[in-house]
Formats: structure tokens, sequence, C-alpha cells
């Protein structure tokens, strides 16, 4: 018999940090492997988040940077006007990019920054101990709102890959989910074409939301919670190409 | 691209360049490779002379949408290697501490100029020296410390930016050079001349993607028991040999004064009139100007004040260096504080009246 | 059995979401913890067809998977229709 | 005031597009250009938006301690709102030019403060060029002041004068030395 399956290089052979069923895990491989088959180890250079993947750096065997909180954009911004020969990716989850960070990605998309983006959205603080994100739906229940949130109270969860698009500078939005096993393949092809789209010298920003289980905070099983993403998440956050198809 | 070190600007010739294009310049002189920043007053013309010769220069400028992206961006390009820069003024550094304490904590190196302005909040656009607290302290959250360098001279200003690079450089951590809204918008005559600079250590640290090599990392967050203490304890040794080696202090006739009188930046030009006035006048006076205000010249001071005199601290705040004179002369010696806060500027007339007046009172019989 | 799989079971964590996509219902979780305190995904191949459906979700990335034939094959299921998967052999 | 004890604080003010950031600028690097410390200071940011504009000049041979005027020598003033808010601020035996083409009362000041009265708009008028008015009046504080001559600053002028208005560099040129001829005649040293 023939190995076809395997741990892909630049993903560290070490155990994570992460909770069973976390999509944190599933998302770190597809972006090694997407390093390792374009052959570009040697001239990238990743961003970790604050949040649950602040530790990202430990599972991806790439140069890599620690930030702070939601600045990941003008972080990548600054590298990558340095150093345009270099692939610059970021990796954020919602409150990271969506609250406090909203900013900052939306004038890198602004300003066509030629970085790629990797947006994992689970509509939760994980981190933190499970509160409210600007991506959480309506009802949902954390630790910061208790009874649901409710538009009037806490405002209707924020489609950041929409807003994204209506930015000239924006070349590839794209809405993934890591809810199947074709999900997951999917979600890969849009990040290597993210990937792609800077290495042939792309003028702009590519941007792959990731929606994610996060199933400790959603009070779910592993399984389930990936029912709950296409059950629940896909209705307000459509999967598909929003801009620029591959 | 000009060589790091290089300008098509330098030369021997005598030039008007107000502050804060004569920083700029000075900054691309030192090799700065990348500038970002954000507008606020009374430091525009920093931006503006960026945006006009750095791409001459063929290096990037970039105005970013606030001061946090802009401190950030300075992360990013460092991070990399490069030399980087940003400029702001009081409200704006205030914003860019949060990235300030990330460079620390990542040891990164960066240059920031703080061309301060009156506060608090939003204040006015009149020089201050408000910020000293801020920016001798760390001024960020954690335990760390930043150069901090307080010229008095548009000319001493750009020199400073060529050190600023290198220390940045040497000791892998931001430093800070803290001008005023006088400073940055007077013009003097100056010579951009390259000055001996100092010998760096390679990069080794520096994200340069990991070709034939193992990962690098660059962060700040350290949560293994003890780990961050240990790196807490590299950067007090670090700090250490800086107060040992970096200390730069002017002193003027200290030995046989009866008064010696402290101040830094502008309020120094000041001083040193009125104590020109004061030794006319047959006063027994000396000053002292810090050009670090961290390292403080802690060891200068205590010993000057191992003389029973009096020393006079003058500030444009309502008295911030003074606790750090304090400090040094550690109960030997009075220290009188006079400060003029919220954008006053004192005058030559008013600190030679204070000289005056308190000589006299030493020698007045109790 | 066409395929066979190596899960890592002291670095599984017990997610189960490969219990749930394999197709042939190889794959159960164990009745006994491994060090860390999980009950780890187990399976004897039994059915087993290599189509990696299994590896594609483990977040913790601790399945390989092996299969008859030769060169490398890639497990093709498009959105909606992975409830038949299929086997590609992809160009040597 | 000698050569070698020369220290000379001037405020040169008037509204917004009189050229007296221009006049300042080129005192100055006429000051530098002789080989004198020098040092300038706008007025900046909020104050210089739709209204006021004034700097302040430090001439001296020896090092100079603050760029901030105070109490200036000299003030060169090119409107009665400019007048009002400085006149006062003249040293005693100062000298104060004053662009009467917009100025129309007489200023009560100091008796020992010397009045330059320079119809400085309309001398300009006379050359084409109203806009020179400030280098009528800065040539008139030169040629009354003697350390500098309004022909020092005619040879400065284009360092200091955007390369986009050097077409004007005859006028504003000829405008100095009018002003210098001027005093001249009107307030001999």
């Amino acid at each position: 018999m023939k190995t076809v399956f395997e741990r892909t290089p630049t993903l560290k052979d070490c155990p994570t940090h992460y909770c069973p069923g976390c999509g944190h895990g599933i998302a770190h491989r597809l972006i090694a492997e997407t390093i390792d088959e374009l052959g570009i180890r040697g001239r990238t250079i990743g961003i970790a988040p604050v949040g649950c993947a602040v530790l990202a750096y430990d599972y991806l065997d790439v140069d890599m940077i620690e930030v702070a909180h939601g600045r990941a954009p003008a972080v990548a911004t600054g590298m990558k006007r340095t150093n345009p020969d270099k692939i610059i990716f970021s990796y954020q989850g919602d409150g990271d990019l969506a609250s406090i960070g909203a900013g900052e990605i939306l004038h890198a998309g602004h300003r066509g920054e030629q970085i790629t983006v990797i947006f994992i959205n689970n509509a939760v603080f994980g981190m933190t101990g499970g509160q409210m994100a600007p991506t959480t739906m309506l009802e949902q229940v954390t630790a910061t709102t208790p009874k649901g949130r409710t538009a009037a109270g806490e405002g209707y969860p924020l489609q950041v890959a929409e807003l994204l698009v209506t930015l000239p500078g924006t070349i590839y939005v794209e809405r993934c989910a890591l809810s199947s096993v074709a999900q997951v393949r999917n979600t890969k092809k849009a990040i290597k074409h993210a990937f792609e789209l800077q290495l042939s010298g792309a003028q702009g920003l590519s941007l792959v939301e990731v929606l994610s289980p996060c199933p400790t905070y959603w009070r779910l099983s592993p399984a389930k919670a990936m029912e709950w993403i296409e059950s629940h998440m896909t209705k307000v956050f459509p999967l598909g190409q929003l801009k620029g198809g591959r | 691209m000009t060589e790091r070190g290089q300008s098509s600007r330098g030369g021997d010739k005598r030039v008007l360049m107000c502050g804060n294009e004569a920083l700029a310049e000075a900054a691309i002189m030192a090799g700065c490779d990348a500038y970002f920043g954000y507008p606020i007053t009374p430091q525009n013309e920093i931006s503006a002379y960026m945006a006009r010769r750095m791409p001459d220069e063929g290096r990037v400028f970039l105005q970013s949408e606030s001061e946090l992206a802009a401190i950030n961006m300075v992360f990013g390009a460092s991070a990399t290697g490069q030399r980087t820069m940003t400029s702001s003024s009081s409200p704006g550094i205030s914003l860019m501490q949060e990235g300030i304490s990330y460079l620390a904590g990542a040891e990164l190196p960066a240059v920031v100029v703080n061309v301060m302005r009156g506060g608090p909040g939003l204040g006015n656009i009149a020089p201050s020296q408000g910020d000293y607290f801020q920016a001798t302290r760390g001024g960020g959250h954690g335990d760390y410390r930043t150069i901090v360098f307080g010229p008095s001279s548009v000319q001493e200003l750009a020199d400073c930016m060529l050190l600023a690079f290198d220390l940045a450089d040497l000791y892998r951590m931001p430093v800070m050079v803290l001008a005023d809204g006088i400073l940055g918008q007077m013009m003097e005559p100056i010579v951009l001349k390259e000055k001996p600079r100092r010998d760096l250590p390679a990069k080794e640290w520096a994200l340069t993607g990991a070709e034939g090599r193992p990962q690098n990392i660059v962060r700040s967050l350290w949560l293994g028991e003890g780990v961050l203490e240990e790196l807490n304890c590299t950067l007090r040794d670090r700090y250490e040999q800086i107060q040992k080696n970096e200390v730069i202090c002017e002193q003027h006739d200290v030995d046989d004064a009866e008064i010696v009188v402290v101040a830094y930046g502008v309020a120094a030009r000041i001083v040193c009139a009125a104590v020109q006035k004061a030794k006319q006048d047959g006063i027994k006076a000396g000053w002292i100007r810090p050009v670090t205000l961290w390292p403080f010249p802690i060891e200068q001071i205590s010993k000057a004040a191992d003389e029973l005199r009096i020393f006079l601290v003058v500030e444009m705040s309502n008295g911030q260096m003074v606790e750090d004179v304090r400090l040094a002369v550690s109960g030997k010696a009075p220290v009188v504080f006079y400060g003029r806060p919220g954008g006053g500027v004192p005058t030559v007339d008013e600190i030679f009246e204070l000289i005056k007046q308190l000589t006299l009172r030493s020698k007045t019989p109790i | 059995m066409a395929g066979k799989i190596v899960i890592n079971s002291e670095r599984c964590k017990g997610c189960g979401l490969c219990v749930v996509v394999c197709p042939r219902k190889t794959i159960v979780i164990s009745g006994i913890s491994n060090k860390n305190g999980y009950f780890p995904a187990q399976t004897d191949n039994g059915d087993c067809t290599g189509c990696a459906a299994c590896a594609v979700v483990c977040p913790e990335a601790i399945i390989e998977v092996l299969r008859e034939g030769s060169g490398r094959v890639i497990v093709a299921i498009e959105p909606g229709k992975e409830k038949k998967p299929t086997l590609t052999k992809e160009k040597a | 005031m000698t050569a070698e004890g020369l220290y000379e604080e001037i405020v040169i003010a008037g509204f917004g597009g009189q050229g007296i950031i221009l006049a300042g600028r080129l005192l100055a690097q006429t000051a530098m250009l002789a080989g004198k410390e020098v040092t300038y200071m706008p007025s900046y940011g909020a104050e210089v938006r739709g209204g006021t504009a004034n700097c302040m000049v430090v001439i001296a041979e020896k090092k100079i301690a603050c760029p901030v005027v105070g109490r200036p020598d000299s003030l060169i003033v090119m409107n009665k709102a400019s007048l009002n808010k400085f006149a006062q601020r003249l040293k005693k035996g100062g000298l104060l030019v004053m662009n009467t083409s917009l100025i129309d009362s007489e200023p009560q000041l100091d008796e020992s403060i010397e009045i330059v009265a320079v119809p400085a708009d309309e001398l300009a008028v006379e050359l084409g060029s109203q806009k020179s008015a400030n280098m009528v009046a800065l040539g008139a504080y030169l040629q009354k002041r003697g350390y500098l001559s309004p022909d020092a600053a005619a040879q400065a002028l284009a360092d200091v004068l955007a390369e986009r208005h050097h077409k004007t560099l005859p006028v504003n040129i000829a405008a100095l030395h009018k002003g210098g001829e001027f005093a001249q005649r009107h307030c001999p040293v």
C-alpha cells in the first residue's frame, strides 16, 4: 500500500492546544498544504492574531509574527510594502478582524494591499470564554448575550465579506466553510487561489472567510457543530465566491 | 536607491530647515527604509517631506488610516529587518503606545518621533513638554523602557535621528525622539553631515522567509512558566547596560556654581540665555542639559549635588523631569521647580529673575 | 480492504468527526482513554477504501491514509455528492 | 545695536495671503547667508487658517536662546489687526514698520519707538504687483536697520521662493529695493 494522505511538512508534528473538534486545526492544515504545494515556505511570512489562534506560529513552520489584537492587516501592510517579493498572509478570527480590527481590514482592503487574509468566523470569542462576536447570530446565546443576541440590543451579525466586496481594492473574496469533507476541500481551493493571486502579483487584497466550528462555546458536539454551520450560519453568511471567481 | 547612511541632500552646506523637515532628511540619511504616519499638528511637515522624498530614494512612504495602524505598519516592517519610523504628536503618541509596548516586548527596533503639544486630551497645538513621563516610563503597558532623546536645536534633532536608528538596532528596542512644537516648526541653519556610526549586529532574527533555515518567530507572548520573567530580566540587563553606556548630557560651569539650572529641549535654550544673564550679573550659575532623557544623567546630577547648591528645574510642563532630578539629587540639595504648562513658554527674564531670587535667599541669614 | 488508515491515537482528542464522515462506518470511538484522557478514534480498517474523508476533516491532522495500487490518489468529493464518494487517480 | 552685539528679535504680521511667511523666510535666509545665527518660527496650525499670519525671526551673532519672541525689537505689520495685536509688545527703543496702505490710524506707542510708515501696497501697485507689498515692507525694514541690505535679500530670494513663482523674481526684487529707497528718503537713519 502507498501513503495517499499524510501530514504536510509545513504543519508541525505536534499536538495543538485547540479544543476537540475545533476548526482551527483544519484551517491550519489547509494553509500549510497550500504553502508546500506552491513551494513558497522560503518566502512566506505569516501573521498570527490575538484569539485562539494566537499560537499559530507553534503549528505553522514558516516565519511568523504574533501581533496586537486586530492589527494584522496594518502589520501585513508594513511587511508587504517593504518586501514586495514576500508572500504575506494574516490569519485572523472574528473578534480580531471584525471587531477591534475592523478599521485595519477595511483600510488594507481599501488600499488594495497585496496580501492574503484568512478570516476564521466561528461567531463567538473563543479565547476569552465565549463572549459575543460581531458575527454572533441573532438569538445565539453567548457569555455576554445570555438571553441570545438581539438586533435591537446588539445589532445584526456583521457580514465582513459582503462589506469588503464593495471596496475596489479587494480582488478576491470568498466565503467557505469547514462543515463537511466537501466544504473543507472547497476551502482548500479558495485558500490556494488566494495565495496564487498574491504570487502572481495581482493588485489587491484577497480574503477567504471560513465558517468554522466552535463546539465548546456553541455547547454542541463536534458533529452537531458541523451541522449547525450548515443549518444556521450559512443562512446569514451565504457561501460562495463573492468577488473574483477562481 | 541610496545606500544606508547617505542621502542625495547630505553635504557640508549650511541650509535653513525646520526641525520637522530636518529630522525627516536625517532619517533618510540614517537609512530609514520606510515611514508610516498619520497627520497631526504640529508635525505634519514630516509626513509631507517623507511623501516627497522617500519615493525619490526608492523607499517606502505610506499615510496610514490611524496612529494605531501606523505603529503596527512600523511593527511589520521592522520585523522583516527594515529600518523604519513613524512620527506623531502627543494625542497620536498615546494611540501608538500599544504598538510601542509590542515593539518592546518583541525586541524590535523602531524610531518614534513625538513633536509634543499641549495636553491632556486634545489640548492645543502649542509647544509643550508634557509627555516626559509617558516617554521616559515606557508609556504603554508592561515592564519596559524606551531610549528617549530630548534635543534642543534643529541641528541636534537631526543628529540624534542618526543615533536613534543605530541604538534601536543595537539594543533591539524602540527609541523615541522627543521634540516639541517649537523645535518641529522653527527653522535654523544646519549642516546635514554624516556622523560616525555604530557597529551593528546582523539581524538574524528578522522574518525574511525561512529559506534553508529554521522558522523565525517574532512575538511578545510568553505563556510558559517563568519564560516572560526571563525575558524581562534580559531586558533589565540591557537597560542597565544602556544606562551605563548611552547617557548624553551637556553641562556648563557647574563646578563653582551656587545654582544649577536643569532643563532639556527648547526650555534648555531659554535657561542657557538666562544663566548667561545671571553670570553677567555676578551670580555663580551653571546649567545641566540632559540630551538623553532615558537613560537619565543620574550620575552627573548626583555628582553636582555633592556640593551644596540649589537646583532649579525648568520645564514646559507642571513638573515631570523634576522628579528624576530629585531622585538623582537624592535629598543632598534643595530642588526648586519652575514650569509653564499648556503651551506656555518660559521667558529668559522669568528664569533670570527666579535665579536672582533663589541665590539672594540662600545668602540671607536666617 | 482497498485502503487503510493509521490514527495516531495518543494525539487524538476524540472529537469523532472522522467517525461521522466515514462512508463505510469503519471508525469508532474507543472505550479506553489515551494518556491525555481523551477517548480516541480507532478502526479495524474493515471496509476502508482509502477515501481519506476522515483525514480531510481531522482537526489534529493525525490520520495517515494508505491505498492499494500505484500513484498518489486524491479524494474527489464535490459539494452535494459526498454520500457517494468516488476515487480518482491523479496523473502521475 | 553694534554688529558684534547684534541680537535682533523681529515679528512680522499681517493677514493670510500677504506673504508674511515668505518675508520671514527671506529674512532668515538672508541672515544665514550673511553668516549670522538665525531662527525662524512661523505661526502654525489652526490659527493660520483664514485669518492672521505671523512669524518670528531672531538674528544674532551668537547662539540664539529662544525662537519664540515675546517682546520684539522690531515689528513689521501689514494690516491693522496685526498692529493692534503686536504693537504693545514692542520693546522700548524698538522699530515699527507699518503698512499705511492698510492702516489708517496712528498707534499710541511709547515715544522711544521709531515708526517707519510705508504705503507698501501703493508702492507695490506702482510696480504692477500688489502682492509684492511684503517685499516693500521688508526692504524698508532692512534699509532702516542696516545690518543686512535689501540687496542681500534680493540675492537670497530665489532660495526661498518656490520655483513655480520664479517668474515673479524681478518684480519682488524691485519691490525690495523700492522699500529700501523709500525708507532712505523718508526716514534716514
